[in-house]
């Protein structure tokens, strides 16, 4: 399919917006433009016929990322706000020269293979996917047929969250004093996020959705929480956030985030008794999945919230 | 016919959206341009919304748009209080015509 | 120009972009930004090559390899930004020292 | 079932199983950091010992993930060379974890998160060297950089941030290169899995990827000029994790390279491009050893000596494709007896901090009094570096030489000479030192001397793996491109 006007805007105004905000000399600007680069991205995946990827992209990929990205810029040294430039010199034109080339070259290559390229797998997953125990294509993939790959993901997300607090700064709330307007919103919106991450975890079994996006819809409800009830602020009555904050921590916030990573491990071996390493028994695969996103996405909802408090805990007093 | 009346419904809202893009563009300072960027976002994005509707012709559809409408609503409104109220705290006065 | 060509040709695009500014911005800030920019060209090219069409759903296999890379992104997105704010705070600069002192 | 079939089928399960449970664990509750930390460094290493065996016996072994055979399902093998690597970074890994015990007790106990990361590199590295699937590599990839990163931060202070910082924005950018170059795999050829690519990939496609995953990786395992990263994050770690990351993270990146450019690249490609990765490698075998012998500090110096020996691995990977199953063994005897030495080297180096509170070269005179165990490890693990008769460093460069000197390759026999002096010039000064007459100051010994055995039982392997090598060398064949060529001249 030959790409029209509106393809040419997207992807145009993609590689402007992202050389704009790679070079630009004000810092906070460039933080900015970076999350609109993410819902750009979003609008492309939808275009690109990819709806699981535009949820995960504008939740994660501009949601999260930007929101830490923002954090941090709100914890950067004085010093640091600044200071802008560009390394110069041989090296830095030399590395420009060469990364030029291998743009030319790339999309030479790419142009070749538009015309003669393998089918991919999709014909083996539609094949497939009555066995699968689930309906939606994507998470067939992600959570049977490479679950390998996603178990050590979540790995990975554990590791990271290990390690941001391990730098200190693990304590929920920002203690800044907040808006009332903003805690009424927070109080209605809370638990909303919380069904819709609900919903989208069962959903993902036959349609766009599942762990990843219930999980950051989790970690966006934890956030704006965190934002609003920060722990021994002010005189309002105690209540079920701010009892389950103080619930979640030490052991119980560690069980947390380790109980997705943990049941798809204790999956994993157990099923080894029968057959290959997560190889699902006729049958099981749909109720395997499903135990295995719910724990999923608690833990990645507690995961993205340590890291987000990671990297924006310890701010000094100041509204949000 | 459905169709049409959502086209115009739908060209309504991106002509507001226009309009506060404009604002915000050209308004002299914090509280006009929030001012113009709020009204797109709820009545723009409202009269989008009932476009979108009347295309697919869906009740459940259209309940999912109500649904996004409301909450861009709430979200806009308590954002835009937010921003004028830090700013308000950080002392940034008001515009006024010379 | 397929639609295919078209947004791989713009991921190796940003990708490039993305390295160079990880070599020449000083920084950290602009050097994580310039990892997922990066990283997102990447993704385009993985779900270029996968467009199959006429609004047919993209291959499921490389959908899933970006959600995948997308977390990890996350991931490490967060650990450099934390280990960037401790660099800060104890050196009150946004920038890695200059490493040919090592000896 | 006869033992032989149960490993068979059990074989994913023991090399991740004990490792990733433990480290989760080790997560949980800290407090049995220690005990999971100790227990499943050892199971890995009866595993990994197991495994060899049954390798050795009954051939290469594979796993289809999740039941689904490759393309669609990732696969995992377990051939001779996989296993050789599975096994130094078993050995690695435990001597370290009975390293850390004494050395962190110095400072009272492991800071918090050593043991999780430490299991959970464990598990990366033996996840990286089975599997045979270009994405979950990549994942396996980040799952070793975010560990070994994690692992540099410990060491505290301004300096090992700054260095673990720096690894990491090289490692993610060294993964993205790899990451784009299996994207244009997969959209060009439609699978990720190795095997199969290996008998569907050609065209200028295949090199643009090979080329992409080659740059990525030549970043990981910091060859010359991209070894910047290198000396601070290895030198400034504690001591049992500069013996992981200096032994065999890099070293994993050169695993890939190997794997990658012997069963993807056609010959014609090979030739063309490898030439390239032979001058980097002669560059850092020469430049590593140069700093190495101006470094003031004994961890830089080690540091510095890896920069110098993965260049002989790089040297050697443009011999490969025609010399064939003499360079395949040579290189595999080289990273198993770098891998010991090299781990060696860095936990007797953490010894005497310990002991004597400093490492600066200039100040080690009487070393030899003072800790003799330890100096005995840096004089086998010189013998393995240098390339003494009859440790496995002699025996993996007598193949590389026997393969040069077949293909007429003499600059690769000048480079790999060079090497030899200079690595004995660097460990000299070292050795000299120690034994010259001399008071190190420093507190009483005693502390750490527990730590000294694992170091010299890794350096007294690297020496001994010459003797076993021609079996070594015949076992990394097993499932190799390789498999049934004869060994040329195996014996010295």
């Amino acid at each position: 399919m030959t790409a029209s006007a509106l393809d040419f805007v997207l992807a145009g105004g993609l590689v402007a917006l992202g050389a704009v905000l790679l070079f630009s000399h004000d810092l906070f600007r460039s933080l900015v433009l970076f999350v609109v680069y993410g819902l750009l991205m979003a609008v492309v995946w939808v275009r690109l016929g990819a709806p699981d990827l535009a949820l995960a992209e504008a939740a994660v990929g501009a949601g999260v990322t930007g929101a830490l990205m923002l954090a941090a810029w709100h914890r950067l040294p004085a010093a640091g706000r600044r200071a802008e430039g560009v390394v110069s010199g041989p090296w830095a034109l030399l590395s420009g020269v060469a990364l030029a080339g291998v743009a030319a070259a790339l999309i030479g290559v790419l142009a070749g293979l538009d015309a003669q390229r393998e089918g991919g797998l999709q014909q083996q997953v539609l094949a497939r996917l009555p066995e699968s125990g689930v309906e939606s294509p994507v998470t067939a993939v992600l959570l049977n047929f490479r679950g390998y790959d996603t178990f050590l993901e979540l790995g990975v997300l554990l590791l990271a969250a290990l390690l941001v607090r391990l730098g200190g700064g693990a304590d929920f709330g920002l203690g800044a004093k907040s808006s009332s307007v903003l805690r009424g919103l927070a109080d209605w919106l809370a638990p909303l996020l919380v069904l819709t991450a609900g919903y989208l975890l069962w959903r993902g079994g036959h349609a766009p959705g599942g762990a990843f996006q219930a999980g950051a819809l989790l970690a966006g409800a934890g956030i704006l929480l965190a934002l609003v009830y920060p722990p021994g602020a002010d005189g309002r009555p105690a209540g079920g956030p701010r009892a389950f904050a103080r619930w979640t921590q030490g052991l119980r916030l560690r069980g947390l985030l380790s109980a997705g990573f943990l049941v798809f491990l204790g999956v994993a071996l157990a099923l080894l008794v029968g057959g290959n390493l997560l190889q699902y028994p006729a049958g099981w695969a749909g109720a395997l999945i499903l135990l295995i996103e719910a724990a999923a996405a608690l833990s990645i909802g507690a995961a993205l919230l340590v890291l987000f408090m990671g990297v924006a805990g310890g701010r000094e007093a100041g509204a949000p | 016919m459905f169709d049409a009346l959502g086209l115009i419904f739908a060209a309504a809202g991106v002509a507001l959206f226009v309009a506060g893009t404009a604002g915000l563009l050209r308004f002299p300072d914090l509280y006009t341009r929030l001012h113009a960027l709020t009204k797109a976002d709820t009545l723009g994005l409202g009269l989008v919304c009932v476009g979108a509707a009347l295309h697919w012709g869906d009740p459940l559809i259209a309940l999912k748009l109500g649904l996004i409408w409301l909450l861009v609503m709430a979200s806009s409104t308590v954002l835009a209080h937010l921003i004028a109220r830090a700013a308000r705290r950080d002392g940034v006065r008001p515009w006024e015509a010379e | 120009m397929t639609l295919s060509l078209l947004y791989a040709s713009a991921g190796v695009l940003l990708f490039c972009l993305g390295l160079f500014a990880l070599a020449v911005r000083p920084h950290l800030l602009h050097k994580i930004l310039a990892l997922n920019v990066a990283g997102a060209g990447a993704f385009l090219v993985y779900l270029g090559l996968a467009y199959r069409g006429g609004g047919a759903a993209a291959d499921p296999a490389p959908q899933a390899m970006v959600l995948t890379g997308i977390v990890v992104a996350v991931s490490t997105t967060a650990l450099a930004l934390a280990l960037a704010l401790r660099l800060g705070r104890a050196t009150g600069r946004m920038e890695l020292p200059d490493g040919s002192a090592d000896r | 079932m006869n033992p032989g079939d149960w490993l068979a089928h059990w074989w994913p399960g023991l090399l991740l199983g004990p490792a990733l449970l433990g480290g989760a664990l080790a997560f949980v509750w800290p407090r049995l950091g220690f005990a999971l930390g100790q227990g499943v460094a050892l199971l890995n290493a009866l595993a990994a010992v197991l495994l060899v065996w049954r390798v050795a016996v009954g051939g290469p072994l594979a796993h289809a993930a999740g039941g689904w055979p490759a393309p669609l399902g990732i696969g995992l093998r377990l051939d001779g060379l996989a296993v050789l690597m599975v096994l130094a970074a078993a050995l690695v890994a435990w001597a370290g974890a009975l390293n850390a015990r004494s050395y962190f007790r110095a400072h009272g106990q492991a800071p918090e998160g050593f043991w999780p990361l430490w299991l959970f590199l464990m598990a990366a590295l033996n996840g990286l060297f089975i599997s045979a699937d270009l994405f979950n590599l990549y994942v396996m990839l980040e799952l070793t950089g975010l560990a070994a990163v994690g692992l540099v931060v410990l060491g505290g202070g301004t300096d090992s941030l700054a260095a673990a910082l720096r690894y990491l924005l090289v490692g993610l950018g060294g993964s993205l290169c790899y990451l784009l170059g299996v994207g244009l795999m997969y959209g060009a050829y439609g699978t990720v899995d190795l095997p199969l690519l290996a008998s569907q990939a050609s065209g200028p496609a295949l090199g643009a990827a090979l080329a992409l995953m080659t740059a990525g990786l030549f970043f990981k395992a910091g060859i010359f000029p991209f070894h910047f990263w290198l000396p601070p994050a290895h030198g400034g770690a504690p001591a049992p994790v500069s013996a992981m990351l200096s032994a065999l993270v890099v070293e994993a990146a050169f695993y890939l390279l190997m794997r990658l450019w012997l069963e993807l690249a056609p010959l014609s490609l090979a030739e063309l491009a490898l030439p390239v990765s032979g001058v980097l490698g002669s560059a850092a075998v020469v430049w590593g050893a140069v700093n190495a012998l101006r470094a003031e500090r004994l961890k830089l110096m080690i540091a510095y000596s890896t920069v110098s020996q993965l260049g002989y691995l790089f040297l050697a990977l443009p011999l490969m494709p025609l010399a064939g199953a003499a360079i395949w063994s040579g290189a595999a005897l080289l990273v198993l007896s770098h891998a010991l030495a090299k781990g060696a080297l860095f936990l007797g180096a953490g010894t005497v901090l310990n002991v004597v509170g400093h490492d600066r070269i200039r100040g080690l005179n009487g070393l030899a009094q003072r800790l003799p165990l330890t100096v005995a490890v840096f004089v086998l693990a010189a013998v393995s570096l240098i390339g003494l008769p009859p440790s496995g460093g002699f025996l993996a460069k007598w193949l590389l030489l026997n393969g040069a000197i077949a293909q007429g390759q003499w600059w690769a026999v000048a480079v790999l000479l060079v090497g030899s002096v200079l690595a004995g010039a660097y460990m000299f000064r070292v050795l000299g030192r120690c034994f010259t007459y001399g008071h190190t100051g420093g507190r009483e010994p005693g502390v750490a001397l527990a730590a000294q055995w694992p170091a010299f039982g890794l350096a007294a392997a690297a020496v001994a793996l010459g003797l076993a090598g021609s079996w070594v060398g015949a076992l990394a064949l097993a499932g190799s491109p390789f498999e049934g060529d004869a060994l040329l001249g195996v014996a010295p």
